[in-house]
This record gives structure tokens, C-alpha cells and sequence, in this order.
């Protein structure tokens, strides 16, 4: 299988599917000449010129509105945000009117709409740069919201995306676009809804999505040198959402710990907690408990950003908490 | 034409090209001065008194509960939409806010379905999922039907963008009020076709409806610069006014302008000057941001009102001829109401249902 | 007491702050001379004048970033919401400047800033005019998020609310604004973070906050007729939020339901969930229950929109259900 | 005035009136045809150095990867800052996006503190919370550093409410790049502005800062109408350019225009001439928008450059004294980072400090 970089395999499911279907464009800012903030789109606009790799002016609400237009009338074009942050101002046009759309119109339109980009903090960015937002859109009937990251995933789940008849939020591991990993070759979509396992285990079930998966598995390699058995899952997709994997993990287990770097209140780690109480009441032998980002807007300064997000010895502990092996 | 105000030099030009197609087609319609024949302007009348008598039973289904939510009627509008979807061909798409009735009914949407949408009842144009706000017929070329003020103006030039792409010689009708200009989606999305449209990849007609109020508030107590079609200036997008209370002068700019959008793919914008006669929505029923006079006063441009009197001046039609229209205008709006009272309630599955395609 | 409906009480509080505070000020759409949509702010530009009582033009991010930086420089602004529904055109502003000033300055601003209307469905004004937002909005630090039920509380938080020196999110139950009740005379602030019992019981407890608390009054008595207690609680303050009235009622009940208008997915019930397990996960006898919307965007159908929310029997069933008395 | 345009017929007019007040200053000042004295003008040529070779320096801080996240340079636009902010007065607010070095250093914020800021060390003047992005100095008039394109605009405004509200005299500089003027957020803000500066309710100066870039997307290809300024007419707002490399030019047209925003409350706009001659950030490497060539040939306007011939020109100084100028501006920009250096990082406990007020 060839080695990619997750900015490579993004980039090569939208070239797959630009060469395959000629509705399908890209636009967003600086994504043409320039090459993509992130270089991800990087080269698409010699490929494909201009009409279907289109810079944008600096105006997310406005250029999300018509890639919604053109998605309702047969085209299918993936917008990126240059970063989620910018989003806000495109909230409108992505929660009014691409997640509902269909539904007020009684079903006569569809929304095939990728908007995808980095999300997630790490490179010191601060608080307006800084977002994980995965619960906030998540919220939405008529949105679908994934969050890949292995380069594999990336893949598989941005050719998922394009083909889907329905608008995706694509969230970027935008700390991972340079770690490399295995694709498959060709045609090769991950389904959305489906969670994966990214490590087995038998004592407790650690849960997250994006870079924090790989957190956790360096975590569970270090407390399988404690003696503990960590079962590692990987969200994957957050709407839809795979309860089963994680019920029967946790069934397995009796224990869960969920980790997120967005923060705390209604996020995804509230709605793991909950969905495991509910569905798993009787297998808990401890609570589910979660670890997420501080409860302050991110700061500029390395030790202070550094103290804002997840960190391992902070999972471990909690880990170690749900055994009851640490207070 | 005079009734036609260009604004730009580059505009005006343009018009004085276009007038002779205009007249040619007048010329084989009627020797009245009138640019289409009378049958056609006929039907029209007949299209507008339906709307006026459809819009009068709706409001009053509303006042006495059968219709729920907000219900917004294009009393006193009805010559604006009448005019410009004359000039619809099969491909194109219309997009409008909220207060969409008539775009509805012009496109052929039957009355019985938009009655019954009103009535939130499973046999309404969208199956009773979105109510007046959100009436969509995409087989006849109505894509909504939209509730958040500027919100849909995005989408028509993102539709522009697609014909243009796909080649279709298509274009959009993107309708939106003159409360709307204020909010930055009409911004961003107007400097977006004047970019787009320079390549030709922008065949949209921004059709400003200025009724003077968005809501209770006037154009002057909305923006410092009340000439509001001179904002596309900063877009790069020609356009002009149009006395949208004259169904002629509508019909003439119409053909004209929608004919370049075609042939250019750049957008044009278009600041139709009318008047709401009727309230903000069924349950304004204060309205102190204007008074009764001026109301009055607005009156006696009622576009149905001038339309008549257009027409009688040309021999078009006589009074009897008018009254009938009227009358079946009545049984055409009883009918949808009928029709609606007696429609089913949704089937409880249908509100699980188009929340996701396929 | 003087009786009074929801919206005089907020009018009221208004009223009072303007009188007692020249740099109170309200602003929003048609609130001056129509008198405000749904009237609340009726009267207030006769006593006040056009320059404290400001119609704007249809621009709520703009409108609403005009009052943040009002709020940072020595006005304490209310922003009328027309609608909630309206404010994602204003999340940015809301999200990024307002929530956010205080911390990337480093504290060298205040934002004291109300943003208030009316939240929440129940009149048929199907899917772009029906929304909850509170998990949306409490998710982010430097925001409080409140939701007041009885006029009483409508009027002390409010009150509470202007004399904050922070952003306040304060959602209005729409369809409540003609409710009647006692409130109590002159300066009466009702604290945030400080939930209400509404109702005592032993059995169960049921949560809610804004129109539903209202429905569990209704099912409380219910089941009272059953011979089952319930204790209401009204969470009344989303952000920040009472765990201690929560957590110390289930441990006396050992069992909970909590109730919400909005969309369960990463929301206000979640979240309680979530932390009822985890502080009281030894005194829990069943899982946390929670009932909410349909996952659709509000349907216009009368028919259609009760099904879309939560109602008494579903509400009196779940209870059932956390008791094992019904499957 | 030369080299400061005016648009519209009323703002000419106005210029005409006040060019003896300027002219009254100049002539006090000195006789060679600058609008200052000698001292004062030399004293922003020290600044403007100052500027350049600080940033310069945390440029190499950034490459050397002591300084993290974004870092946007000024670089070739110092004079734009350093003419308008010559009109401060005490109580003013500026405000302007994340490209904001140049606005605090000449307000007064030392070099150590906004350097430290750039490290994120614990003595910068936000704590090391903000970083680059977003530099604030109340006390010395500096109300952010805004990271969000178009964010501020709407507050900026706000901001001359409550400067007119509060009967203060006081009024607002709100500066926003070429590229921040396609968002809604200008939109918005800037009709409130005009309207409500039609009440004396809005002493806002939009400052413009077009240095021909949004990122790598040049004013070209981000709108089809060009004339950027002339934006302004949709909202009442009148305006004009000044030549921003031009320090003179914009001393003029600074002074000038900020009485006129004073003595009126109303809002005014600049669009500003300048370029950058930096990267977009210190990050931005490719650089494949535009060609070496262009940006050589704007080096020749380099405003440093341009303020040495002016300045030698008239006589006001020597290349001697420039020199020493230099030498001590390098000082200043090695004590900062040498400051920066040793500063401690933030105490962790600000983590959670500053989230809300009591
Ligand atoms: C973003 C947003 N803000 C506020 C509203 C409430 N609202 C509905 S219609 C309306 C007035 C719109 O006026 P205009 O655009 O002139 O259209 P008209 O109603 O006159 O046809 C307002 C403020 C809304 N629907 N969306
Ligand atoms: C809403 C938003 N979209 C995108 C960005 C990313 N971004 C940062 S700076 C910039 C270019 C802004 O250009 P301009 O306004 O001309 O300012 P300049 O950098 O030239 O000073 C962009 C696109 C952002 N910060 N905010
Ligand atoms: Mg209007
Ligand atoms: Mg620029």
C-alpha cells in the first residue's frame, strides 16, 4: 500500500473524484493559486483550472451560501474553510439552510456538500483560531460530521463524503497534515457510522476521535505496562455515530473513559457518557469519565496551550481512575 | 419606458439596444402601445386577482386559527413577480424569501397545493413540512421559499454559478426584500456573481422587491443611503429601477434585462419600487411605524387597480369581461380552500422522513 | 406581589435598569417604534428616546458587534434576538468577540452585554424559526447562558443579567410570553448557577429548564396520582450550571429524567446525564433517561411539530421507565 | 494634497475648507513644505525604523521558532499607521485586525512588552495570552488585535457610539485590510455607521489599509469593482485615498479628516495606498501570487525610503543622523527580544484567569 501524508490523502480523494465527476468542484480561500493555506488543494487548480478550483474572496457565509446553491442544482463542490474557526460566520448558511433545506422542502432538493478544513488546536493559534467543533455542528439533524485521523481514514472518508447525497462536515486533524501512514490503493471508502477499534483491550475502553486517538495509544502502550488492558476506539464519525462499537466495548470492559480536546460542557464526551449509562447501565463498574480541554478560550502561550488541551499523564490518570487505582 | 429609470450609462445603452426586440413583439401583439397581446395580459390580470383573492382567504383562515405560524401576503406586490416570471423558461430557478404566495402560483404551483401547505395539511406543495415561508415546486422551477432575511441570497447566485458550469443558457430569479440588502449575506453574495459574472459564469437577476418597510422599519430609518439599486455599484453589477406597480413597465424591463443575463452570464440588478399594501405578516395588526393615510394613499397604485385602468384604456377588456375574471378568481380561491380544509393532516411517518437523502 | 406576565417581567427589569443606568441601553430590530415583535420592549422608546432605544436595520452580526464593543467601552447594551433563531447571522461576534475579548486581552475589557429573546418552538414556525440553543451557546467559556421559566425568575435574571459584567445569553420561552404569575416588588436579582426546585419529591427527579419545566409540573402530578413523588428541578442557569442541587436530589431519589426541547445529540441533557453518573454514580438505581426533540428540523404541521417535541405522556412514561414500572 | 484623492464633489469641498487649518500648523512648523517641524517628523522616522527592525527581528524569532502560531508583518506599511496615529488623542480608540505590531508600538506600548507578547512570555502586554494577533493596550488606546477578518468592523463602531454617547469628544480609528472589506461584517457595521452618524452618533474613521493582498488573493480577483473606496457610497459614508507610503500625505489628509470625524460624528472613510513587502505571515513562503519583480518594483515606495528623500530633501536631516536613527532603533529592537528572552513564560495559574469579570 503507498505511504501518504493526511494532506496528500485528502488531496488525492478530491483529484479521484474531480477526474471521475465533472460536477464535483473545489472552492474557498486562497485554495487555487495560492495552493491552500495547508497546501491541501495544492495543484488541483492546474489540473482542473479555475472554474472548478475557485478562490474566493474572504467571505465564508457568502461562498457557503452559493456552494449550497450549486449543491442543490447538481453540482457537487467542496468547500473548504480555510480553518473551522472561520466557520462562524458561514453558521448560518450551514445550519439554516444546507442541514434543512431538504427537510422544508418536503424532500425536493438535495444537499451533496463537502465543507471540510483543520480544526482542533496545538500550533499555539489562540482563542479565535481555536476550535474543536465536532459537538457544535454535530447538534444538527441534516448534517453529517466526521473527524478521520489516519491518512487511511482521511481518505477513504473524504471519497465517502463527495459521494454522499448530503452535506458532511469534514474535520481536518489540522496538527496531522504532515504524519504519514498507508492508504489503500484505488476505490476505497470508509463508510460513515462505523467506529473503529483502533487498538483491543479488555479492561477499559478508552474513546476519542481525531489526534486525541493517538494520545490514546500511546497511553493504553503505557499502561499496558502497568498491567492494564486499554481498549483504544476511534470515533471516526460523530453524526452519524456508532453507539453499538462503544456499548459493546464498554460491555466488555465495565469501564470507559472519553477524551476530547473541546470543551467539556455539551460536547461529544457528554453524549458518550450518556449513551454508555443509558445503554450499558448494568456493565459500568465505574462512572464513564471524561477528560477535555480547560474551560477557557485558548491561549497564546506554549506552557499555557500546552495546559488547555488533554494531555497524556492526565488520560492515564484518569484511566487509572476509572479502575480505581488512583483517586 | 419611462417608467423604467436606468441608472448607469452602460445600462442605459443597453436598454435603448433591447427596445426593438421589445417592440417587435409588441408590434405583433397589439397596436395599443401595450407589449404583449391581450389575451396574454388578460390571463395576467386574471393570475394577479387570484393571488390578491387567494392571499384575502389565507389571511383570513389565519385570523381564525387554520393556519398557524407566520403567513406573509404580497398584497399590492402582486404586478412585481407577475411581470419578471413572465420572462421564466423552463430551467430556470426562482428563489425567494418568505413571502413567496404569488412566485408560487405564477409557476404554476396548483392553488389547492399551496393553500393546503398554508394549512400545514400532507396535501401541500411540501407535504405540509414547511408552511407559507418555505413553499417549493422544483418541476416548475420554485426553489423556495426561505424564512432567514438574506440568508437565501447566497444560494440564487451559487445556482447562477451551476448554469453557468452546466451550460444550461439558464438562468436565476433571486427575489429579496429591501430589508435585506442591509445583511452582509447580500454583500458577499452580490460581490461574488459581479466576480463570477465576469467570466460569464453569473446569469443572476437580483430583483430587490422594495415595498419600503422591512418589517416595521422604513428604508430611511434602515440605511443613510436610500438609492438602494446604486449598492450594486459596488459589485460591479449594472441595474435599475422599475415601477413595479405597472405590470407593463415590469413586463418590458423583464424581457429586456432577462434576455442580457441570459446572453452575458453577468448578473444585473433590478430595485422594483412597490408598496405592501397588507401587513408585515398576518399578525401585525399595530402597524404604527406608518399611518393609514400613507396606506390610503398607496392605494390608488394598487397594481391590480392600474392594470385595469391599463387595460380598459387600450379596449382590452371591458368591465363585465373583468368582473367575471374576478368572480372566478373567487371559485378558484374558495376551491383551495376547500380543498385544504377538507386535506388529511400529514401522516405522522412523513416528520422522520427527508431529513437525509439516499 | 404584584402579578405580572413573563414579558412585562423582563419589560419591567428593563425599565428599572434604564431608569437607575444612562449607559443601559436596547437595541435590536423593530424594538423602538413597532414596539418590539412580540412587545416586549413596548414603551420603552417613549420613556427613553431614539438613542437608548435603537431600531436597527436587519444585520444581527453587525448590530450585535456594535453592541459588543458599546459593552467594552462603558455601555452595558441589550441586544434584542428578534428571534434566537436569527443569532447564528451574530455567532461569530458572539462566539469570537463577545465570549472571547476578555481572555486574549489579557483582562483589559469587560463585555457587559445582554443578548435576549425569545428560544425554543411550540407556534409553528417550522424549521429556520425553531431552535433551543442552549448547548450551543452554554458550550463556550466566557459566556453565561440563562433560561427562565416563571415571570419571577424572568424578571430577577434579567435584572441579574444587566448588572453582569460579562456576556449573557438569556433565552426567553417564546411561547410563555403571556404567562401569568407573581413577582416580587422593586430590586429582586435572582443569582446565577443556582437551580430551583420546583417541586419536592423522593422517588425520582425530573429536569428540565425554559417550557418543559412547566410540562413536568403537569406530569408530577401525574404520577403523584400514581403514587410516585417526583421532585422538579428548573435548572434556570445553563451556564454557568448548579451541578450540587442536580447530583444532591438523585441521591435522594436515586433516579432521573431530564427533558429538553432541543436535539439530544451533544445537548444540555447529555450533559446531565453525564454528570449525574458521574458524581452519583453509586446512588443511581437506573440510568439517566433523557427525552427530546425529533432528530428533524421542525416540521410547520401542527400535527407534525407535537410529535417533533417532548410531551407529558413520553415525559410520565421515561419516569416510568426509570422506576422499572413500564419497559 | 497631491497625493491625497478625493472622491465625491462634498468631500473635495470639505478638504478645500480645511487645508488652512493644516496649512496654519505647516507654516509654524517649518518652511520647506512639511506639514510638522523637523523634531516631530524625525521623531516618526525613528518610530517607523524602530518598527521595521523590530519586526524584522521577530521575524527570526519566528524562523528560529520562538515564536509560535501566526505572525503578520507591517513591513512597508508603517507610515500608514504612523500618519493616522499622529492624530490620537487621549481617549481615542484604535482597533484593527491581527496585523497590529506597528498600531501598538507607536501608541506607546514599549518594545519589551509587544516583543514578550510575540514570545508569549508571561511580560507581554496581554500576558502571553493573545500573542501577535491580538495586542491590546487600553490604558494607551490600543482596544485590539482582532483575529477574525471582518470581526472587529462591527465593534469599532460600537465603539463611536459610545465615544458620541458619552459626549466624550473622543472618537474611533478602525482599521481593516482590502481583503476584509468583501464580509458581510464591513457591510453591516459600516451601514450602522452611516446611519447612525446621520445623528452625529458615529465619529468613526474606517481606515482602509489596502496593501493589494487579502493572503494571496489580490483586490483583483476578490471583487470586480475595484475603486474600493467608493464601497463607502453605499452607506452614506463619504471618503477619499491618501497615499499611504507617503508619510506627508497621510499627516495631511490625517489631520485633516479626524477634526472633520471630531467636530461632526460622522463616520468617514480612507482608503489607504500602500503595500506589503512582507510575506502575508512570516509563514506565508511560496509566495506564488504575485512575482519578485512586484514586489521589487514596489520597494522604490518603500515608506522609509520615501520619508529619507523627503526628509533630506527638505533638509531635515542628515545621512549621519539617520544613521545614528538606525543604530539606536536596532537597540531598542535587540533589548526587546533580549528581554523577551529571559521573561518567564505565564504563570500557569492565568490559565484560567481572565475568563469572566466579577
Ligand atoms: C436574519 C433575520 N433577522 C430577522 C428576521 C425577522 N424578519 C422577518 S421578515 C423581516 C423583514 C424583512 O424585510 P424585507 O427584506 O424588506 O422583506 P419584506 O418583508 O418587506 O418582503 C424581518 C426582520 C429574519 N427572518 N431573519
Ligand atoms: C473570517 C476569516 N476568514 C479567513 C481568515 C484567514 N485569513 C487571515 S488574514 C487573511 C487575509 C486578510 O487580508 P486583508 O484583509 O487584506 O488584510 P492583510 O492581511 O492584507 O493586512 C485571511 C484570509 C480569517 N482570519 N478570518
Ligand atoms: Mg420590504
Ligand atoms: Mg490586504
Amino acid at each position: 500500500m503507498p505511504v501518504m501524508t493526511y494532506r496528500e490523502a485528502i488531496r488525492s480523494a478530491m483529484a479521484d473524484e474531480m477526474t471521475r465527476d465533472d460536477s464535483v468542484i473545489v472552492m474557498g480561500e486562497d485554495i487555487g493559486v495560492y495552493g491552500g493555506t495547508h497546501l491541501v488543494t495544492d495543484g488541483l487548480i492546474d489540473k482542473f483550472g479555475p472554474k472548478r478550483v475557485i478562490d474566493t474572496p474572504i467571505a465564508e457565509g457568502g461562498f457557503t451560501g452559493a456552494a449550497i446553491g450549486m449543491a442543490m442544482t447538481g453540482m457537487r463542490p467542496i468547500v473548504e474553510m480555510m480553518t473551522w474557526n472561520f466557520s462562524f460566520q458561514a453558521a448560518d448558511q450551514i445550519i439554516q439552510n444546507a442541514a434543512k433545506v431538504r427537510y422544508f422542502s418536503g424532500g425536493q432538493v438535495t444537499v451533496p456538500l463537502v465543507i471540510r478544513g483543520p480544526n482542533g488546536g496545538g500550533v499555539q493559534l489562540s482563542a479565535q483560531h481555536t476550535h474543536s467543533l465536532e459537538g457544535f455542528y454535530g447538534h444538527f439533524p441534516g448534517l453529517k460530521v466526521v473527524s478521520p485521523v489516519t491518512p487511511a481514514d482521511a481518505k477513504g472518508m473524504m471519497l465517502a463524503s463527495i459521494r454522499d447525497n448530503n452535506p458532511v462536515i469534514f474535520l481536518e486533524a489540522g496538527a496531522l497534515y504532515g504524519t504519514k501512514g498507508e492508504v489503500p490503493d484505488g476505490d476505497f471508502v470508509v463508510p460513515f457510522g462505523k467506529a473503529r477499534i483502533a487498538r483491543e483491550g479488555t479492561d477499559i475502553t478508552l474513546i476519542a476521535y481525531g489526534r486525541q486517538v493517538n494520545m490514546l495509544l500511546n497511553v493504553a502502550e503505557k499502561l499496558a505496562g502497568e498491567g492494564i488492558s486499554a481498549e483504544v476506539i476511534d470515533l471516526r464519525s460523530i453524526r452519524p455515530f456508532d453507539e453499538e462499537t462503544i456499548v459493546t466495548s464498554v460491555r466488555k470492559t465495565h469501564r470507559a473513559v472519553v477524551v476530547q480536546e473541546q470543551w467539556r460542557w455539551f460536547s461529544v464526551a457528554s453524549e458518550v457518557a450518556a449513551i454508555i449509562q443509558e445503554q450499558a447501565f448494568d456493565d459500568l463498574d465505574a462512572p464513564v469519565l471524561r477528560v477535555s480541554g480547560a474551560e477557557v478560550p485558548a491561549p497564546y502561550a506554549r506552557n499555557l496551550e500546552l495546559a488547555a488541551f488533554p494531555n497524556e499523564d492526565q488520560i492515564a490518570a484518569a484511566a487509572r481512575r476509572a479502575l480505581y487505582l488512583e483517586k | 419606458m419611462a417608467t423604467t429609470r436606468s441608472r448607469s450609462a452602460k445600462a442605459a445603452s443597453k436598454s435603448g439596444a433591447n427596445d426593438s426586440a421589445v417592440g417587435g413583439r409588441h408590434k405583433a401583439a397589439s397596436q395599443n402601445g401595450l407589449p404583449l397581446d391581450h389575451t396574454t395580459l388578460l390571463d395576467m390580470y386574471r393570475q394577479m386577482v387570484t393571488i390578491r383573492l387567494f392571499e384575502e382567504a389565507a389571511q383570513k383562515a389565519f385570523r381564525t386559527g387554520k393556519i398557524g405560524g407566520y403567513l406573509h401576503l404580497y398584497i399590492g406586490q402582486e404586478a412585481l413577480a407577475m411581470g419578471f416570471l413572465h420572462s421564466y423558461q423552463p430551467g430556470d430557478k426562482i428563489i425567494t424569501a418568505y413571502r413567496d404566495h404569488a412566485h408560487a402560483l405564477i409557476l404554476g404551483t396548483h392553488p389547492r397545493a399551496v393553500m393546503a401547505e398554508l394549512y400545514g395539511k400532507g396535501t401541500g406543495m411540501v407535504k405540509g413540512k414547511g408552511g407559507s415561508m418555505h413553499l417549493f415546486d422544483v418541476k416548475n422551477g420554485l426553489w423556495g421559499g426561505y424564512g432567514i432575511v438574506g440568508g437565501h441570497i447566497p444560494l440564487g447566485v451559487g445556482f447562477a454559478y451551476a448554469q453557468a458550469y452546466q451550460q444550461s443558457g439558464n438562468m436565476t430569479q433571486l427575489y429579496f426584500g429591501d430589508g435585506s440588502i442591509h445583511n452582509g449575506a447580500f454583500h458577499e453574495a452580490a460581490n461574488l456573481a459581479g466576480l463570477w459574472g465576469r467570466d460569464g459564469m453569473n446569469p443572476c437577476l437580483f430583483i430587490l422587491e422594495n415595498n419600503k418597510y422591512g418589517m416595521g422599519t422604513s428604508v430611511e430609518r434602515a440605511t443613510a443611503m436610500t438609492d438602494l439599486s446604486a449598492k450594486f455599484d459596488s459589485y460591479g453589477i449594472e441595474h435599475e429601477d422599475v415601477d413595479a406597480n405597472d405590470l407593463i413597465a415590469v413586463l418590458e424591463c423583464a424581457q429586456r434585462v432577462t434576455k442580457m443575463v441570459r446572453e452575458t452570464g453577468k448578473p444585473y440588478g433590478i430595485e422594483a419600487q412597490t408598496y405592501r399594501l397588507s401587513p408585515h405578516g398576518a399578525a401585525d395588526f399595530l402597524e404604527r411605524y406608518r399611518s393609514k393615510d400613507e396606506v390610503q394613499s398607496h392605494r390608488a397604485h394598487d397594481p391590480i387597480n392600474v392594470l385595469e385602468a391599463r387595460l380598459l384604456q387600450a379596449d382590452a377588456t371591458t368591465e363585465a369581461e373583468m368582473e367575471k375574471i374576478r368572480a372566478d378568481a373567487k371559485d378558484v380561491a374558495d376551491d383551495a380552500v376547500k380543498f385544504a380544509e377538507e386535506s388529511p393532516d400529514p401522516d405522522l411517518a412523513e416528520l422522520t422522513t427527508d431529513v437525509l437523502a439516499d
